[in-house]
């Protein structure tokens, strides 16, 4: 074990409200590492691969899509944390009146969504899963604020977005039709992880492990005191403590017991379905020919490294 | 506030009137004021009707009360961990940073491409190949180069602030008539000479359009400088508040950079003015 | 004629344009002696200031060469000062920093170009409007300080296209006399193209005549007036018989031209 | 490729040559194009090395071979339901067409707003204050009037180009001599009449270098214009490619970008020398 | 002198600048008849070009009023045709293109155009460069085609600011019985600057002098020899002792000027 501190830790994190940002809220962070931690706020997970790539960050939150479009791309990082999984926070939402009420439905149609995230991922499934010919529908690739935008004008049929524009296509003659939680039942996992840089893992793997140990307490305060944990990252966002309430409410959070089982992590010996699901969306992104090749699933198995998840739960 | 000045006060007084133009009107009193006025007025009735009768909705074009709630509460409450001047601080430090790195570098190397064909020959081909070029497109690039601390944000201002200075001050060498430049070679000025003291101050009037052009197109790279891993400055807070649907947010954001933006044009006309007086004279 | 210093040697000069190209001097030869005060005469257009710019070495002739003490002219010089037929002055210097801009690029020191430019504005009349800009002046102010400027550069050749062609008579024989009073103490070539027949007699060592387009050289016509001594009046010299004499041959030389 | 040309070759024959500049070299060639030629295979061997002896990531920098495959790859196969022909084209065409439109629009204004203190009071508050705003803080608008269509993408292109054509054109007014419009003004010239004939020819120099920077500023926009619901653009390619970390195809459609905006400048230059002959004559 | 059509009355001029402002014209006060032939002459930057300027509407005084017809002056007109000091052709148009300028502004049909280009640069002899630029031309062609210009569009009044200093003897002895013919035959009111004294006065009706600056208008003087039947030889008036006497007369007013 190095024992050697850096000057600062440099987190990259996004605005989702999840249990890092109830930890950064209440300034858990600092006080675990005993470092100054320099937050960066980041928007796209393209720009967290960048970011990793340049050495620039030691640990970040990615959308799974990304991260496998990351290990794909020899990215140096390292899977350690599932920060939530993508539950109802995510969906497609069809205008109503359009007479789409199911997947199959969207032949002929407009359907948006940001191209390379998690969502973008899982509409591509579920027109698999559905057996829909994607060329058969228009795939538009918008970020949610225009979306938004163009949905209320009535350009779009469909989107597949998160919060809070979901919840803004919602009231405004929307109708979910499938959430991501329903393609995860299906096994096809999309979540938030954490990454880590290779170079600043191994150098110092003890200030990794406590920052895992803080993130677990941040679940368990949220299972227990929700109220608490939404006033604190309703502060941190600007935004009303109901709101973060019903966002939070949406994502699913685990604490560390329960990454370290055969559903998500896995352990050292035996890794979870979290690498599956990882190697799962790179083959699929390559058959999209978005990437050129999928890492193989050993190389996705190795990158996901619950040994740090171990030893804070120790 | 639009309407051109002369230099002094005492100069205005004393100024020949150029005849047959712009009589006072009724009293004495110029017409532009009233005009720029009677345009900022409809500019906002517009933007109150729009919001009162909500014509689009409250999530895209907000009241301009709440606008003004929300410049309030962010001047003195801050946005997310910053004030608003403490963001406009921020992104004005980037902004002139960038654009003085600019004018330093872009201008002498504008003026030596339009005076020697073999700069030309060596640089013209890497500015005019990038200079097309989206940011969006090669910032990756200089976040892998300069990290995504305000480096790599300083050094995209700068290449968006580059082309348009290079660009001009390369045209008003190419301006610059042939009596001048020989009459200062009789005069027995050396290339360089020819090129310090008559040169570039005939190109002066077309560096300043460059540079007014310059620091505009610099600001609107302002939210793609400050897209990466920023957590402070205007453009990372109305980028930021699209995430939230903070409509007020944007608003109030545009506003400040427009003002801002403008404040800046300003000082260039009036250094202009001071600068090149002989503008349209000779 | 002293040395000859400036050979121009069977130069011709075309200038390209839309509807084929317009020849402005067809083969000119003229030798110009060290110390010699050339005056150039010629109708409008037939290629004077044209001769000029190849002299200062502006252009390179078509064909046919300019040489300087037997060397070809390759590019403008300190050595050879022009004075242009349209003052070219900088409107972002003042009057005295426009008269002091080739002292200055030749590195005098400031004293001595303060010095230079206070003797030759006040020569021309124009020491008191030393901190105006050129655009506040009038055009025949302009004009005497593009003149100053060149003096007080201290050429060896002096180029001088019509410089008194926009003064006033009085101002005009005041200058006169000064560049006289200049080429006789400094011995400096002078090349002067003027449209006064009576200018150019009461100059000139030599006055060459040229034809109207294209330029070729008619006659070359010796004066004496400018060698005499300064002690007489000018007047008196413009009315003597001698002048008069001279002054209708070189008309005549120009009527032949016209017809 | 970019040392000025004259206007024709029997011009370039006949033309007296300014004496003293460049005198050929041996056996009578001009060094500039060796020059850029040299500067362009340089920057070749400094891709090459960085790639050849991995100084960065594949990830950012890749191989120039795999950069040529993309380029072969996508020019025949397409990338993701167009080939490189069919997107460079719909690109080309909302570039353009937002482009002309800010010319037949931006320059008359810009113009009159240089000519007429009251058309400025009117205009210059609005446009002084849009320009400084980044696209990407007010696109959204667009997409709410205009729809996701290429109308939105041509709009946004439209407003990029707008602002250095204005500029151009104003301070192309300003600096007309008195003398010309007083001639014309003597001449029986209405107000109307000295504008069209002698204004507007005299700004013709700026508006063509305000041409030139606003046609790379259109330019740099085009990834912006199509991150909204595009489908199809090489900027969109780009920034899709950008999300995937296809580096090749990153690095190919950016080369495809500046070699296109090149050849827009060109075309500008072209015109600019057969339009306005006397720049730096008169 | 016919009916008073322009009147000067004590017009003022000062310049600002940053030293103060400059005073160019100190109550000038004088009349012009119609079909008067005004010559003014005065010293280098006395301010002619600025009481042109005034006249023709350019700048208003900073005192005092110019009226025509009794109407006071406001801006310029095309009935005061204008020749500038320094010609100031349009660079994008071709000679015929200038000269035609007028005319086409003031909407005349293609064809008159096309007449009245033709016939006046015949006049200045300059039809054979007809197609080129303004910067294809030698100074003194510029100014040709800058007179041939203003006469073209046909005004009222002519305010000709030295139109033919740059001019060759020949060409301007020419060019002086052109303007005198049409003057004759128009009944144009003429206002013209010149620094020849012997110009003036074989053109003028009226000979203004003018002091050195801050101007002042020293003395008015009537002069015969325009008004005679043109039947007689230019030279021949300009050698009659009436003339040289004359011409005398108007070189001592300008000696007290300077003294
Ligand atoms: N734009 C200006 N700004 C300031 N001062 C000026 C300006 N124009 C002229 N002057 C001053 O006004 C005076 C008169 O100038 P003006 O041009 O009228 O003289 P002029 O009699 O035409 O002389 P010239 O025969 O040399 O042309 C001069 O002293 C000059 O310095
Ligand atoms: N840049 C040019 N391009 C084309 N033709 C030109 C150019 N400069 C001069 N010329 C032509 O060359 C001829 C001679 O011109 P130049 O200026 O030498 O005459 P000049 O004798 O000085 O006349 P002036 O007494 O009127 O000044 C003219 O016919 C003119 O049209
Ligand atoms: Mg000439
Ligand atoms: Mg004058």
């Amino acid at each position: 074990w190095a024992q050697a501190k850096p000057d600062k830790v440099i987190i990259g994190y996004q605005v989702i409200p999840n249990n890092e940002i109830i930890a950064k809220a209440l300034g858990w962070h600092e006080k675990e590492l005993g470092v100054k931690i320099d937050w960066k706020q980041f928007d796209s997970g393209r720009d967290v691969n960048t970011a990793m790539a340049a050495g620039s960050i030691d640990i970040a939150l990615v959308g799974s899509s990304p991260a496998a479009a990351g290990l794909s791309a020899g990215v140096p990082y390292e899977v350690i944390w599932l920060y939530d999984v993508i539950g109802d926070n995510e969906a497609l939402v069809a205008k109503k009146g359009r007479g789409i009420k199911a997947v199959k439905d969207l032949v002929g149609k407009k359907v948006a969504a940001p191209f390379g995230s998690t969502t973008h991922y899982h509409l591509l499934v579920a027109f698999k899963v559905f057996g829909v010919d994607p060329k058969k529908a228009t795939i538009l690739d918008m970020q949610p604020p225009d979306m938004l935008a163009a949905w209320q004008r009535g350009d779009l049929d469909a989107g597949f977005v998160w919060e809070p524009t979901l919840i803004k296509m919602v009231e405004s003659e929307g109708e979910v039709i499938l959430s991501s939680r329903a393609l995860a039942e299906k096994g096809f996992l999309t979540a938030d992880v954490a990454v880590v840089r290779k170079g600043f893992a191994q150098k110092y793997p003890d200030l990794v492990v406590k920052y895992l140990r803080t993130l677990s307490r941040a679940v368990d305060l949220y299972r227990k005191d929700p109220q608490e944990a939404a006033k604190a990252v309703a502060k941190e966002f600007n935004i009303p403590a109901a709101e973060a309430d019903r966002q939070m409410k949406t994502l699913v959070m685990l604490n560390g017991k329960e990454q370290l089982s055969d559903k998500y992590l896995g352990t050292s010996a035996k890794r979870g379905a979290l690498a599956k699901a990882l190697k799962d969306t790179a083959d699929f992104l390559a058959e999209q020919k978005t990437i050129r090749t999928a890492a193989t699933l050993a190389a996705v198995e190795k990158a996901v490294n619950p040994s740090y998840l171990e030893k804070a739960m120790k | 506030m639009v309407v051109s000045v002369p230099p002094t006060r005492a100069a205005a007084r004393a100024a020949p009137k150029p005849a047959g133009h712009r009589r006072p009107g009724l009293a004495g009193l110029r017409p532009e004021p009233f005009l720029t006025a009677l345009t900022l007025i409809s500019v906002f009735l517009v933007w109150y009707a729009i919001a009162r009768f909500r014509v689009v909705s409250e999530l895209f074009v907000p009241h301009p009360a709440s606008v003004w709630q929300a410049f309030l509460d962010i001047l003195t409450e801050g946005y997310r961990g910053g004030t608003l001047l403490h963001h406009l601080f921020d992104s004005l430090y980037r902004v002139v940073v960038g654009f003085l790195l600019a004018v330093a570098t872009a201008v002498p190397l504008g003026l030596a491409i339009g005076y020697s064909s073999k700069v030309q020959a060596i640089f013209d081909p890497i500015i005019e190949f990038y200079r097309p070029l989206p940011p969006l497109a090669y910032y990756t690039l200089l976040v892998i180069w300069l990290g995504i601390e305000n480096e790599s944000k300083i050094a995209l201002l700068y290449l968006a602030a580059f082309p348009p200075l290079s660009v001009s001050a390369m045209a008003g060498v190419r301006g610059v008539t042939a009596e001048r430049i020989q009459g200062a070679q009789s005069l027995g000025a050396s290339r360089w000479q020819v090129f310090r003291y008559v040169v570039f101050p005939s190109c002066l009037p077309d560096i300043f359009t460059g540079m007014r052009v310059s620091v505009g197109f610099t600001y609107t790279t302002l939210v793609a400088a400050e897209m990466v891993a920023a957590t402070s400055g205007i453009g990372w807070m109305v980028l930021d508040a699209s995430k939230f649907l903070r409509s007020d947010v944007i608003f109030m954001g545009n506003i400040v950079m427009g003002l801002t933006g403008l404040g800046l044009d300003r000082l260039i006309r009036v250094a202009e003015r001071r600068v090149v007086p002989w503008k349209g004279k000779a | 004629m002293g040395r000859s210093i400036l050979e121009i040697d069977e130069v011709m000069m075309e200038y390209p344009s839309s509807d084929g190209p317009v020849t402005a001097l067809e083969r000119v030869s003229l030798a110009i002696g060290e110390g010699d005060f050339v005056c150039l005469v010629g109708p409008s257009g037939c290629g004077k200031t044209t001769l000029l710019r190849i002299i200062a070495g502006f252009v390179l002739p078509t064909a046919g060469q300019v040489r300087l003490d037997g060397e070809p002219i390759l590019g403008p010089d300190y050595q050879r000062g022009v004075v242009f037929q349209h003052p070219a002055l900088y409107p972002w210097l003042t009057v005295q920093a426009n008269v002091e801009f080739g002292p200055k690029m030749r590195g005098l020191p400031s004293a001595r170009r303060r010095e230079l430019a206070e003797h030759h504005l006040r020569m021309v009349r124009l020491w008191d409007f030393r901190t105006k800009t050129p655009y506040e002046l009038s055009g025949g102010m302009q004009q005497r300080v593009a003149i100053a400027r060149v003096l007080a550069n201290d050429p060896r050749i002096l180029l001088m296209d019509e410089p008194f062609g926009a003064l006033d008579a009085l101002t005009r024989e005041h200058l006169q006399e000064e560049l006289l009073k200049i080429w006789k103490a400094t011995g400096k070539t002078v090349f002067f193209i003027t449209h006064s027949v009576e200018e150019a007699c009461y100059l000139a060592t030599t006055i060459f005549v040229m034809s109207a387009r294209p330029g070729r050289i008619l006659a070359s016509i010796e004066a004496p007036f400018s060698r005499q001594a300064a002690t007489q009046d000018s007047r008196a010299v413009k009315s003597s018989p001698e002048f008069v004499a001279l002054r209708e041959q070189v008309l005549r030389y120009i009527w032949e031209t016209e017809s």
